[in-house]
């Protein structure tokens, strides 16, 4: 028997409240013009409309966290000789994050097949992963960037998430969706969810309605191939780019990153932080040679990536789940379902007139 | 736009020459445009002249050196070209100019507080006053002067500089002597520490992805930005509020005197830090010392590349 | 799944250096932890993560065969920032280590037949931990052939066991330089026009080759002249690495990591990635 | 605790090698008094310094910089200090929007026989370094995020 509750939007923050007492709680508020994920205060209004402009991705995978910190020690009998130590700085305690939408949790899904194989384990993603529950709000509206539909998701998909919040009148309906998620929902501030089922259905019937009818993208993953040495279409499709990073840091399935140390005296640390495919530096060897010179090169390997080389490796599942913030966001409005849907329908013989 | 049609002609003629023609064209929904490659005669019907049109298209000529381009401009954009022409960062040989009276861009940053949501645009009808905008089959009538962009209230350069090609009649020039400095005005009555505060605030939820940067006309390094260099290592990988905001200093640095206010960064910012501010700061400065202004007069050479040995306006402290 | 803590390397010392070049040093080191050193287990071809800490990481094949566990050697061409600051390091300074990484060479399946190596620079480090291994297993291979070459005498490293490698009879070792050189008493010539004059039979017989991407393209060329195919070349790739365990996601040629599934790829399994070297 | 924590500032003094830091030594072999708030280092010329090096400064916590370099026309490389003056000039105007209150950074001329000058320059800005107090600081990586910091320079 699932668990349901009901919510009332005036409880939202007394029941955050309860729930910032043993975790730290995020929840999604305005900062300046852009809606953030920060730490909830109560002082401060909850933005629950719509999805955030920046996701929850850094509540397990901070823009930048330390992996060790290392201290050099001068040896007093001989000074010459310098001694080193480095130790793991593993991060600590549990978080919630309510706010998130379907399209945002599920990301981190994409991660836990690359973070947490059977040969190797992220021991500092896993201490996060596994300590952070998820309070998702399934989306009543759609924007014109959507396409959660298109790539195997929707508007109420619960992959990844712990409750999922349904809006309905005056509140949210709250379903448990893991065990987990039962133990988020013991508040007595939460009512009794059952008579606001229906209403719940009726939302997201809705919503689907509205997003319309997907294409078929299941050849993705050859036809991306197919135009892998076709420069001129990439050239063309990435024209427009102005390689900045907003598209991957925004993106709730990017999980590339970078380590880089920093030091100040005899200590220092090593840190891990968000990384760039569109960048030149991400792939350029010491050499000075770099495998993907241009942005069309590197524009390809995020598509690629994507809609291609992750399907391929894992069960065909699509390395993003169509919350559209690289389309939306983008300064130059690179939109990825035009470049994915120009892959599929590519017809070599028509280029070469 | 009436002159849209002929701005087609130019372009139809100009193009065989060119190997790519950039303007603009919709993008994914009736509230948004995207710079528009024209590299064919079937790519030219495309092109849409609106207010939609954000995107400084010059921000592409330094990358695209050694290739014939056409570029279409607003004025402002034409001054970041001018300005490319002075640094002889981009060959006069090489780039065609389009310009045409330009009557303003609309701030999507406005739009979104107009609206509240901006969620499944279904339409946007503009008329040179207004513009109304349909979501989710409601719609919502905006005067354009609410949500036109900051510098297009105060624009002295509403007709491209250069051109090749000017389709359209011009505007004739509006005429506030001096920019229009107002907003950072205001922000300089604040105390000194609350200046320090605010910028810790907004630029604690930058991600860091340099679109300020990528976006920018006059910012030529391009691949080999200090932001990301190891040496010399300016900037950690830090989550840091002190690099971020170091960041944007060495922006506005690199910017002075070269800085046309485009807006560009300010624009492509995801996260809306209000970061125009300190370009403008360092422009105002650069007005009041040298008096003089970025991308206006291709023989003019920027101040910081030149020197008086006795210089007017620099009043040294007497100790 | 395990609880190692994948991104913090062991602390070691480094034992010697050796100046092989002006721009190769070569390290042999031993982890400091005793447990963790006489417990560590490596394939041939697999590499290491080598950090200055403060600078960075930077990756480097296994130089030393499984065989001889003395010590780890690894050999270093300044490049950048991390090598730089490795080449002034001396015996006694301490580096992490982050060691086993990446797949390795096949070996199992080249047994019993001839091999051919075909080094150019410091593509030779790779070859040496294969080279010394199946030295070291001698009879389980056939015909040996070593071609190394580089750009000049001076450029040349592993000084100290060439002589031993030329002397040996179950090794045939050809050295070339780029062009004449005083006092030079080997080849003279690029390394494909080389390997065309030795003309090693491709029958029964595996080819190894690596080096810089403009030697690897004509040297395959050469390879395929001489009969060998797709299946019977070996390389290693380079690539720009981070992890050193496929997650952080900038060494990928589409499917594959280099980090992860490589460095070591067969001719075959080359042709069937994208072309992105 | 060293003696003087507390009662010292961090100030940060860029000086060009050919005039100001043969000033700075005519002052101290003249055994001139001065001020030990000054952490003097050493350019090649006042127009190699790069104005962000006072940002920098100043955000890794320093609470005044001073530059000095030869006098305009006395310049080693002719022309380094006209620059300098122009780059200078501009950046301590821009300071204050930042939050830097004006005063925090000085720039001036000391020629290498202007030992007594540099007495002055130095005692002087000390003291209006001491009159503004400590300069704004932004504190480790770990401040950032929690709000705390930005809550804590508000106030």
């Amino acid at each position: 028997m699932t668990l349901v509750k009901y919510l009332k939007s005036t409880d939202l923050k007394s029941w955050l409240a309860e729930l910032a007492e043993k975790n730290s709680v995020f929840a999604p508020r305005y900062e300046g013009d852009s809606v953030i994920f920060a730490p909830f205060d109560p002082e401060q209004e909850i933005y629950t409309k719509s999805a955030a402009t920046v996701p929850p991705k850094k509540t397990v995978f901070p823009q930048s966290e330390k992996l060790v910190d290392f201290t050099y020690h001068k040896d007093p009998e001989n000074p010459g000789k310098t001694l080193i130590d480095g130790k793991e700085v593993l991060p600590q305690g549990t978080t919630v994050v309510f706010g998130g939408r379907p399209c945002d949790v599920r990301g981190f899904s994409m991660f836990d097949r690359v973070y947490l194989t059977k040969e190797t384990t992220d021991i500092y993603y896993k201490a996060r992963r596994d300590n952070t529950s998820f309070i998702t709000i399934a989306c009543e509206f759609t924007e014109s960037t959507c396409f959660c539909h298109w790539v195997g998701s929707s508007p109420s998909d619960p992959i990844g998430s712990d409750v999922l919040a349904v809006p309905v009148k005056g509140g949210f309906l709250l379903t448990a969706v893991s065990a987990r998620g039962e133990t988020l929902l013991t508040s007595k501030l939460l009512l009794e969810g059952k008579p606001k089922v229906e209403e719940a259905e009726e939302v997201l019937d809705k919503v689907m309605e509205n997003l319309g009818k997907a294409p078929d993208l299941s050849k993705s993953p050859g036809k991306l191939l197919e135009v892998f040495d076709n420069m001129e279409f990439w050239e063309k499709v990435s024209a427009k780019c102005i390689s900045c990073g907003t598209c991957t840091y925004l993106c709730p399935t990017c999980y590339c990153f970078n380590i880089t140390d920093e030091i100040q005296g005899l200590k220092g640390s090593r840190i891990r932080s968000w990384d760039n495919c569109m960048s030149a530096l991400f792939t350029m060897e010491a050499s000075g040679h770099n495998p993907r010179p241009t942005k069309a090169h590197r524009l390809k390997n995020r598509v690629g990536h994507k809609f291609s080389y992750y399907p391929d490796l894992h069960d065909g599942i699509i390395s993003c789940y169509g919350c559209g913030r690289c389309i939306k966001s983008c300064p130059a409005g690179v939109d990825i379902r035009e470049i994915v849907l120009k892959a599929i329908e590519f017809m070599p013989t028509v280029v070469e007139e | 736009m009436k002159f849209q049609e002929e701005l087609k002609e130019s372009i139809r003629k100009a193009l065989p020459e060119l190997d790519v023609v950039i303007g603009w064209c919709g993008s994914f929904d009736p509230l948004h445009a995207t710079p528009h490659f024209i590299y064919g005669e079937e790519d030219i019907e495309k092109l849409e002249i609106s207010p939609l049109n954000v995107h400084n298209l010059a921000t592409y000529l330094p990358g695209m050196r050694g290739k014939k381009v056409g570029v279409v401009v607003k004025g402002c954009d034409s001054r970041s070209v001018v300005e490319l022409l002075q640094e002889k960062l981009i060959s006069r040989d090489d780039i065609t100019i389009f310009g045409f009276p330009c009557t303003g861009v609309i701030d999507q940053s406005k739009v979104k507080k107009a609206i509240g949501y901006v969620g499944n645009v279904q339409s946007c009808d503009m008329s040179d006053e207004s513009l109304v905008v349909v979501v989710d089959d409601k719609p919502h009538s905006l005067k354009l002067s609410e949500v036109l962009a900051e510098k297009c209230k105060s624009c002295r350069y509403p007709d491209a500089i250069i051109s090749d090609y000017f389709v359209g009649d011009r505007i004739a020039k509006k005429d506030p002597a001096e920019p229009n400095y107002k907003e950072l005005e205001k922000f300089e009555k604040l105390a000194v520490s609350e200046r320090f505060g605010y910028w810790l605030k907004e630029l604690d939820r930058c991600i860091r992805c340099y679109a300020c940067r990528s976006a920018c006309p006059l910012c030529v390094c391009r691949d080999h930005c200090i932001a990301e260099s190891r040496d010399p290592h300016w900037l950690s990988q830090e989550n840091n509020v002190r690099d971020k905001l170091m960041f944007q200093v060495i922006h506005a640095y690199h910017m002075a005197g070269r800085c046309t206010e485009c807006g560009e960064c300010q624009r492509a910012c995801p996260v809306d830090i209000p970061i125009l501010m300190l370009k403008q700061k360092m422009n105002k400065e650069v007005l009041d010392i040298f008096n003089y202004e970025a991308g206006v007069n291709l023989k003019d050479t920027p101040p910081l590349l030149s020197f008086k040995m006795e210089e007017e306006n620099i009043t040294e402290k007497d100790w | 799944m395990s609880t190692k803590n994948l991104y913090l390397p062991e602390i070691a010392t480094i034992q010697e250096v050796i100046q092989e070049t002006h721009n190769i040093v070569t390290f042999r080191v031993t982890l400091n932890n005793e447990e963790a050193m006489a417990k560590f287990k490596f394939e041939p071809g697999n590499v290491g993560q080598l950090s200055a800490f403060g600078i960075g990481e930077s990756t480097f094949v296994i130089n030393s065969p499984p065989t001889r566990m003395d010590y780890l050697q690894f050999s270093i061409m300044r490049s950048g920032e991390v090598t730089g600051k490795l080449h002034s390091l001396k015996a006694g300074d301490q580096i992490g280590v982050r060691a086993p990484l990446g797949n390795h060479f096949p070996y199992e399946d080249m047994k019993g037949k001839d091999i051919v190596f075909i080094g150019g620079g410091i593509g030779m480090a790779p070859l040496r931990t294969l080279l010394l291994f199946m030295l070291d297993n001698r009879d389980d291979y056939g015909k040996i052939t070593l071609l190394y070459g580089a750009r000049s005498p001076l450029d040349m490293a592993f000084n100290y066991e060439l002589e031993d490698w030329l002397d040996r009879d179950d090794l045939d070792t050809h050295l070339t330089i780029d062009a004449e050189f005083d006092g030079w008493e080997h080849e003279v010539g690029l390394i494909p026009n080389v390997l065309l004059d030795i003309a090693p039979s491709s029958e029964n017989s595996v080819a190894i080759t690596c080096g810089p991407p403009i030697m690897i393209k004509f040297t395959l060329q050469a390879l395929e002249k001489l009969g060998f195919k797709d299946e019977q070349i070996v390389t290693t790739l380079e690539k720009r690495m981070k992890c050193g365990v496929g997650i952080c996601g900038r060494c990928n040629i589409g499917t594959s990591y280099v980090c992860k599934d490589g460095p070591v790829y067969t001719g075959a399994q080359l042709k069937k990635l994208p072309n992105e070297l | 605790m060293p003696v003087l924590e507390g009662k010292e500032l961090r100030i940060v003094g860029f000086l060009c090698n050919w005039c100001s830091y043969g000033g700075a030594d005519t002052a101290g072999v003249g055994r001139f008094n001065q001020p030990t708030d000054l952490r003097i280092i050493k350019v090649p010329c006042s127009g190699r310094i790069d104005p962000l090096f006072i940002v920098k400064a100043l955000m890794n916590g320093a609470d005044g910089v001073l530059v000095s370099g030869c006098h305009p026309r006395d310049c080693h490389y002719s022309e380094g200090n006209f620059y300098a003056r122009r780059r200078l000039e501009i950046m301590q105007k821009f300071l204050p929007i930042l939050g830097y209150e004006p005063g925090r950074f000085e720039y001036t001329w000391v020629s290498a026989s202007e030992g007594q000058r540099w007495q002055q320059v130095v005692t002087e800005f000390t003291d209006q370094i001491h009159k503004l107090g400590p300069a704004p600081k932004i504190v480790g990586p770990e401040a950032s995020d929690t709000l705390s910091l930005m809550q804590a320079a508000l106030k």
